[in-house]
């Protein structure tokens, strides 16, 4: 890595600045390409200086992003980025700290850290490339491979049930739960912003695209051509509306969604208005089971609600504590209790 | 004043006091009777006044079993000497046993010939069974040969706490008293101490405190009026360094220790570690001090705890994680990480039983090789290991020294037996203390985060946060210098052989090791960790006997010290006492070629003296009967 | 241990056929005690074989259970009891097997194995003995423990937010999900017995009082005095009532439930009828994050459906690949691909 | 008909053909350019025609790197011989080089005066700069001194196949097939056997079938046209001992030996993994063999699959679970476990280098320690480990026969060399095979869960299901015989001894360490592993210069062979080459105390014949030259 002059500040930045001059290891193709240019492009908009930012990831393809980001980065082990984020943050809360990882890093050998981290609301932001698949081990299925996939390690059709990351997240009392496509560049780097910005643990599902080992995954709904009428975005405050012309909607029929047609008949007042913000978890759990060909899937800002941040609540009680008691004295310390001299 | 109507001087001649230079009281009853308590007490009654003491605690396995069985007891041993001690000693002089249970556990480690002090009012029927008792040991001729005190203490306790107040349970909570009273009565001990004591832990709760102090008091009196026994003894005060001093077990001092390395090197210190015996007190003490800036992080696991410190490493801030041999067992691939990206991780390490669960309570040394060695490829990290409860205050400032300074994972190797143990410590004064120099990396000009210091090999220390000095690292094969990733064979034979060699310079860094006894002779004792003590002692007896025996304790197990090597070879044989099937052993045979023999122990227990003494003679023959 | 004699056959058996000759060794007063005496009561119901049934558990008082029951057991290692449960399982399918587990062999350290185990369905019981404290090590708090709770490693009060343990199960797409109550024999007897039955995961959360570290954890809704005011039977296909004279109803204002008084005005065609066997999870989540003193707490079973059992398929896939294969031959396998001779 | 017009009998004499005993050839492409494909080919084709053959791969890092960089080539290397070979060469002989940047990576192993075989149509602008060529290696004289043959392999392929109605990027894919021909031609060897191979892979595809057949008989005839060699080679037949051959890889003679051993103790296989380089193979493998009944399960993580694979061996099957270093570290506490128990796991550990994430397509051998030493406690593990491919097969099973007699984990200790690397393996008879016998208890009658054989110390296996036997096991520890929980302390030292005498016994059945070469002599080169091959050439090398020096390999590393302190001491000096920092050496110098000499590489690749060579005459002299 060669070194780099310090930034003139956060303002002057470009996407250039965060380039590093290591050459970009995936396939021609994959997915990880428009997440990393997204990741690139979102840093200067930040208005956080480069040397506060870190990247931090397990181990899989998506997982070598760090090596790309000119920032602060650490490529850790299979699964345990959220530890290792953990314990930065709650040091230096200057930091902007960001989770790369996978289906397969953080929903399979690592999901208790996953679980664990958003219980807490540690405030990282967490990507977690769903590609259903073990990319950089070629091409095992994942805790988010569609049941009965036939992969290297399943020849004969994998029987676990998958799991929906998203549900996960909620049930882990996560703060901020978002989804976004690979290849929606408008749509992703706008959901990584939100995320970004969000205090406390920030969860975003990017469905990825692994060209050579699960090409296709979720072409049936992602690809352009029928992409409107097969996702719903998500805006806080406004209604469930999808289709090319927004001429379909999305009602609750008690807790089960129903799609309606939109303009003829139904009215708009029935349908399902998009709050984000609200504490109860119950509407994000049911927009996390909604999936093509079901329903269209839910796309952007799920939940957004406010938390207290782990690491500040570890901090105060250290302010506490020296405001209570002042600042440590060793020699205070190592006299506690029962003392005597020998002349 | 308790002084005063403690001592009762005017009956202070009616018994005769005889003066022995030390003693060791067991004190043995169910979990719920307060043992600890009162031995601790007694403990810091006997430093206070001036003595040398040494202690060791025998808690029940960490589920409760039911009150009055033999797994349920719980005991605590105190030896105090008027001179200096290394060990809490092979046997006890006295055994306190608090209820048949106790007696059943303790006995067979009583001497004949010992002093038995039972408290007669739980030697029921049932108490009894609960012990597997067929019949009542006092009533047999089981206990003929001890000097056997029968002492009603419930019955007193009670009848001493009439008035107090407290209903029964409360008051039968205080019988420990009752019996500490007793004891400090025979051993002339002042009771203020532990007045003062009682003061504060009960400020809150009038009742329960004056109760206490009552019913020692009573204790006291008791052995002063009834005519029990027929003399008392004293234990004259040992000549210590001067200094101030307090009683410590290791596990405080490791925490005393990493807050003091954290003053040191002014840098915040974190704590990420997952509750496990015996380490967990490590956590509880750490998260005391948050007025010290240390944040303690109770992780959901111990690779979320490994993983977590060694953020706070990356960080720019002293990350240590903390755990027993299973949780290290887990950690291991966390800490190849922190190896590969070279960073000042401290891990501490207290040892307890195992293989797998083992016996948790229980202490053994058996896990130096999974320290050394259980990490997948070329894994090395620094060891320091403390020898008594005092010193781990020193070496958990040293782990740091090191890691710091070479940049290098490093364990500090404790066990249950220090852990849990106590001694006094000279208390230093803070600014004795050397500090600990940091450097961090700060000019872009030049940098590289693999370009190595030429002396020590470390490399540097780039916080996030520092301008311009943005880079990666991970678990991958780094790129000598550039710190890229490099699938490079040269480059990964030489990074390998870098990262061994920066290990092994820290032997300049360390002090030889140090012979106690002549430089040369027939028999060398090596020994590492909690052994010291009874290393020491049989080593001082043969040498007594005019044996040509010396002693070693290794403080730094990776590296060793530089003169180790040479150390041995002035000697004929080398003995390696370990609380393990010879791990050590193994590493020093294989360093210098050299065949040393080892005496082996896997009990649980530490060595007894008489144990090491023996197998002295037998590899040197002796001079003297054993 | 002392070897036993075949029983006569399972019908003979009775609870003292199950009882160790170990001593018990719990705290006197600890809530394990009545959940080892009700699980020993209904052994002898399940009509399965005593040699057929195995408790597996990880470490934790809790994990002692299998000492004390005569049956084969594994105590194995913090948080892994459901590894090792599915490897025997998949192996055997004939063995009826138990997992015991607490709130932090199984949510904290051992929470992912639950998650997959769950999703994967594997046909086990786990019980997870929830004291909201970590007994064993003598008195941590846990991931169950409530915000701000002190204890020996959190002296200024916990900063974690603690985990909804029957919503993680949900969002694992558990297929049986119930709470009981250590004290409330019959509905803990009960409860267990319809886990035990259960085809697939079934996953029961037992409030359990720790006397020593974690006294009256649940005393306020569980004590007997206020239980049936303040927690709420589900019974399947019965509306959702409690109160002495189930005088007191809820029901369900879109996805937020409502306490609604029964009787007067209030009509009990408006009440939340209970369906356990509902495939969409939506309902469950709610139940789940239903707590005291907001609403009673749920108690029963929350969630019962069917789904194929993971080890079936494994067999399945077995008997197919023979049936299509034939018994596999050693020497056609030896010879797979080109071979040549050498004379 | 194929074999004939391959042979093209009638031109044969216009090109003089040479006889050589040894060739090596290394094909180096893109990882798009099918070499694996072409070696493989090439490999089976030498090996079916009579050869004796060893081959090598070498795959980029998992990530695939952008096509045409140097991180994207992937080689493989076959070497041939008429007499019988153990190594796949230290340097090839041919290199073929199918765009710049293979030839950027491979031209530095290719000796001067070697034959370099270059497919010239990708000598791009920007191919040359994605391999940092500044200018065209063809056109400068950076190629002097090397037998340069240029060939425009795509411009002929594409002809080759203009008609074959595939696109571009298909034809473009035959490439390999094309330069496959081509040194079928120039080795004179049969395209029938690949012919055959098209036809079965690509039987539902007519096209693809029938354009690789002809392109590749396009490269053979090209041979024959273009006079671009000046002589075609032969390398006859090797007399390998009579039977039935196939070419096999370790991994897959490592998944046959399970399955093997799953018929031969007539129990039902259970291989519980996550997925891990270079280990994976094996989850693959075993999961295409439902029809054997053997159950794989891919867990959430390597402690759910070694967890999974103990509940497997607890219900009275084979239960394995298999990984490499980074998985291992993280089943540590879980093989600990397994251990107290003492059931029969069995653990397939494939090494890569490390430590840490290290280099996972390249392989170290240092993972030797961590599978003695890398769990809490005295943790003792048999550890059986294959020096070559094809051995995979009988060690596999022979890990399973230990286990199952002696109840104990026992670890198959291969690496990423041994399993990726292939050989001609001589098939066996299944029958020829040994079963393995199995005792479970079933006697109600006086059964105890740790009652011990008498003569190995074996624990009874009693699966649930079985009436009668109910009882409960764990990671405590556990009283003699009853496997009671026992905080004894006297136990836990007698069952720690039992538990480590009980792998000592081994011993016993196991094999004596073979010496090859004189029984005493100045040197034994003595190596374990995949370094068997150098070890041996090397040997003979010097053997034949007359040398007093021998070589034996150990295939059972815990315990060892009994006879091996006794070889030994037979010679002057010891030498043991390893894949990592001294490994066994440490083991040996201390279990033997003898000055073992060392010969460490950490290259992430194999020792080269002539690296071990120089060591021996380093260290013995030589009476020739290097
Ligand atoms: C402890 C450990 N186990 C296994 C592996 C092998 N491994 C590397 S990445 C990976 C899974 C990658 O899948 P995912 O997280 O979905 O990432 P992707 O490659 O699909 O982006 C595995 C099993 C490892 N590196 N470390
Ligand atoms: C690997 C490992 N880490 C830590 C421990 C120490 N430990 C034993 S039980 C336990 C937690 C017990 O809590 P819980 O699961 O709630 O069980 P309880 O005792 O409350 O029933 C811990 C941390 C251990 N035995 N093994
Ligand atoms: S393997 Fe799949 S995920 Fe990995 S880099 Fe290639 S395309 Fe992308
Ligand atoms: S510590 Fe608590 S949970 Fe454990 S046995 Fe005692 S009362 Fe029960
Ligand atoms: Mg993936
Ligand atoms: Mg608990």
């Amino acid at each position: 890595m060669t070194t780099e002059a310090a930034p003139e500040g956060p303002l002057a930045l470009q996407r250039k600045d965060f380039v590093t001059d290591q050459e970009v290891r995936w396939c021609p193709g994959c997915g990880d390409y428009s997440i990393l240019a997204q990741t690139q492009k979102l840093m200067p908009d930040l208005g956080v200086p480069r040397e506060n930012i870190v990247f931090i990831s397990g181990i899989g393809c998506n997982s070598r992003l760090p090596y790309y980001m000119k920032t602060y980065g650490f490529h850790s082990i299979h699964g345990r980025a959220p530890t290792i984020a953990t314990g930065l943050r709650v040091m230096n809360p200057e930091l902007k700290v960001f989770v790369i990882t996978g289906d397969g890093d953080g929903l399979s050998i690592g999901g208790n850290h996953l679980l664990h981290v958003m219980r807490r609301n540690v405030d990282l932001t967490i990507v977690l490339f769903n590609n259903r698949i073990y990319g950089l081990t070629k091409g095992q299925y994942s805790p988010t491979s569609e049941f009965g996939k036939r992969t290297k390690s399943s020849p004969a059709g994998a029987v676990d049930t998958p799991l929906h990351p998203l549900s996960v997240a909620i049930s882990a009392e996560a703060s901020f739960v978002a989804r976004s496509l690979d290849i929606d560049q408008k749509h992703l780097i706008g959901t990584l912003e939100r995320a970004a910005r969000h205090k406390g643990t920030s969860f975003v599902e990017v469905y990825q695209n692994c060209n050579v080992f699960n090409d296709g995954a979720f072409m049936e709904f992602a690809d352009k051509a029928v992409r409107s009428d097969r996702t719903v975005r998500l805006d806080h405050g406004q209604p469930l509306l999808f289709g090319k012309e927004l001429e379909k909607g999305i009602r609750l029929n008690g807790t089960t969604p129903e799609i309606v047609d939109v303009g003829n008949g139904a009215n708009e007042s029935e349908l399902w208005v998009h709050d984000e913000s609200r504490e109860d978890p119950a509407l994000s759990f049911i927009l996390s089971r909604m999936h093509w060909p079901d329903f269209p899937e839910p796309m952007g800002v799920i939940r957004a609600v406010e938390r207290p941040v782990y690491e500040d609540l570890v901090q105060g009680q250290v302010d506490e504590a020296i405001e209570r008691q002042g600042e440590g004295d060793l020699d205070a310390l190592f006299q506690e209790g029962d003392t005597w001299t020998v002349e | 004043m308790s002084e005063r109507d403690g001592r009762k001087p005017g009956k202070r001649q009616a018994v005769e006091v005889q003066e022995l230079d030390r003693v060791t009281i067991r004190f043995a009853g169910d979990s719920g009777d307060g043992m600890q308590l009162a031995g601790l007490q007694f403990t810091n009654t006997s430093a206070v006044y001036g003595n040398d003491v040494a202690t060791v605690p025998d808690f029940p396995a960490e589920i409760r079993a039911p009150a009055g069985s033999i797994p349920g007891v719980s005991s605590f041993q105190v030896s105090f000497s008027s001179h200096d001690i290394h060990t809490p000693g092979d046997q006890p002089d006295v055994l306190v046993a608090m209820n048949p249970a106790a007696l059943k556990a303790h006995l067979g480690d009583l001497p004949k010939g010992g002093l038995l002090i039972v408290n007669t009012d739980e030697f029921t029927e049932s108490n009894l069974r609960k012990a597997l008792y067929t019949e009542n040991p006092l009533e047999g001729d089981s206990l003929d040969g001890y000097r056997v005190v029968e002492v009603p203490v419930g019955t007193m306790n009670t009848r001493a706490l009439s008035e107090s107040g407290l209903n029964t349970m409360q008051i039968d909570r205080s019988k420990n008293s009752f019996a500490l009273g007793l004891m400090f009565w025979l051993y002339e001990r002042p009771l203020d101490s532990t007045i003062r004591w009682f003061e504060e832990k009960f400020a809150r709760n009038p009742e329960v405190r004056d109760a206490n102090i009552a019913t020692m008091k009573a204790g006291y009196n008791f052995g002063d009026t009834a005519e029990l026994f027929p003399q008392r003894f004293h234990v004259a005060k040992a000549d210590l360094p001067p200094g101030r001093y307090r009683n410590i077990t290791g596990n405080s001092a490791t925490a005393l220790g990493f807050l003091a390395a954290s003053k040191l090197a002014n840098l915040p210190l974190f704590y990420g570690s997952y509750p496990i015996t015996p380490a967990s007190d490590i956590l509880h003490e750490l998260s005391r001090f948050k007025n010290f800036g240390v944040k303690t992080f109770q992780a959901e696991d111990e690779i979320a705890a490994i993983g977590s410190a060694i953020g706070a490493s990356f960080g720019g801030f002293l990350g240590l994680t903390g755990t027993s041999g299973p949780g290290l067992a887990l950690k291991s691939e966390a800490l190849g990480l922190a190896v590969m990206v070279e960073l000042p991780l401290v891990v501490a390490m207290i040892q307890r039983s195992g293989p797998s669960t083992g016996m948790p309570t229980k202490t053994d040394q058996a896990d130096l090789l999974q320290v050394l060695f259980g990490r997948n490829g070329e894994s090395p990290v620094a060891v320091v290991a403390p020898a008594t409860p005092s010193e781990c205050f020193h070496y958990a400032i040293e782990a740091f020294r090191l890691a710091l300074r070479h940049m290098t994972p490093t364990v500090f190797l404790s066990d249950g037996y220090l852990g849990t143990g106590s001694e006094p410590w000279r208390v230093p004064e803070a600014d004795e203390l050397p500090r600990i120099e940091v450097k961090f990396a700060r000019d872009p000009e030049g940098f590289n985060p693999y370009d190595r210091d030429p002396e020590t090999l470390a490399r540097p220390w780039a916080a996030p946060g520092t301008p311009g000095l943005e880079h990666r690292i991970g678990g991958l094969e780094k790129a000598h210098i550039t710190g890229d990733v490099s699938y490079d064979g040269d480059n990964h034979d030489r990074m390998t052989r870098f990262r061994a060699e920066k290990v092994a310079r820290i032997a300049n860094d360390v002090p030889d090791v140090e012979v106690i006894g002549d430089e040369s002779g027939d028999l060398l004792v090596l020994g590492w960790g909690s052994t010291y003590g009874a290393n020491l002692s049989a080593v001082q007896r043969v040498q007594a006997e005019g044996l040509a025996v010396s002693c070693a304790q290794l403080r730094y197990l990776n590296p060793f010290p530089s003169n180790l090597g040479e150390v041995i070879s002035n000697f004929e044989q080398v003995l390696i006492p370990e609380l393990n099937l010879g791990q050590l052993a193994m590493l020093v045979r294989s360093r210098y070629v050299v065949d040393a023999a080892s005496l082996n122990k896997v009990t649980g227990r530490p060595f007894l003296i008489a144990e090491i003494e023996e197998k002295i003679h037998e590899l040197v023959g002796s001079k003297v009967k054993v």
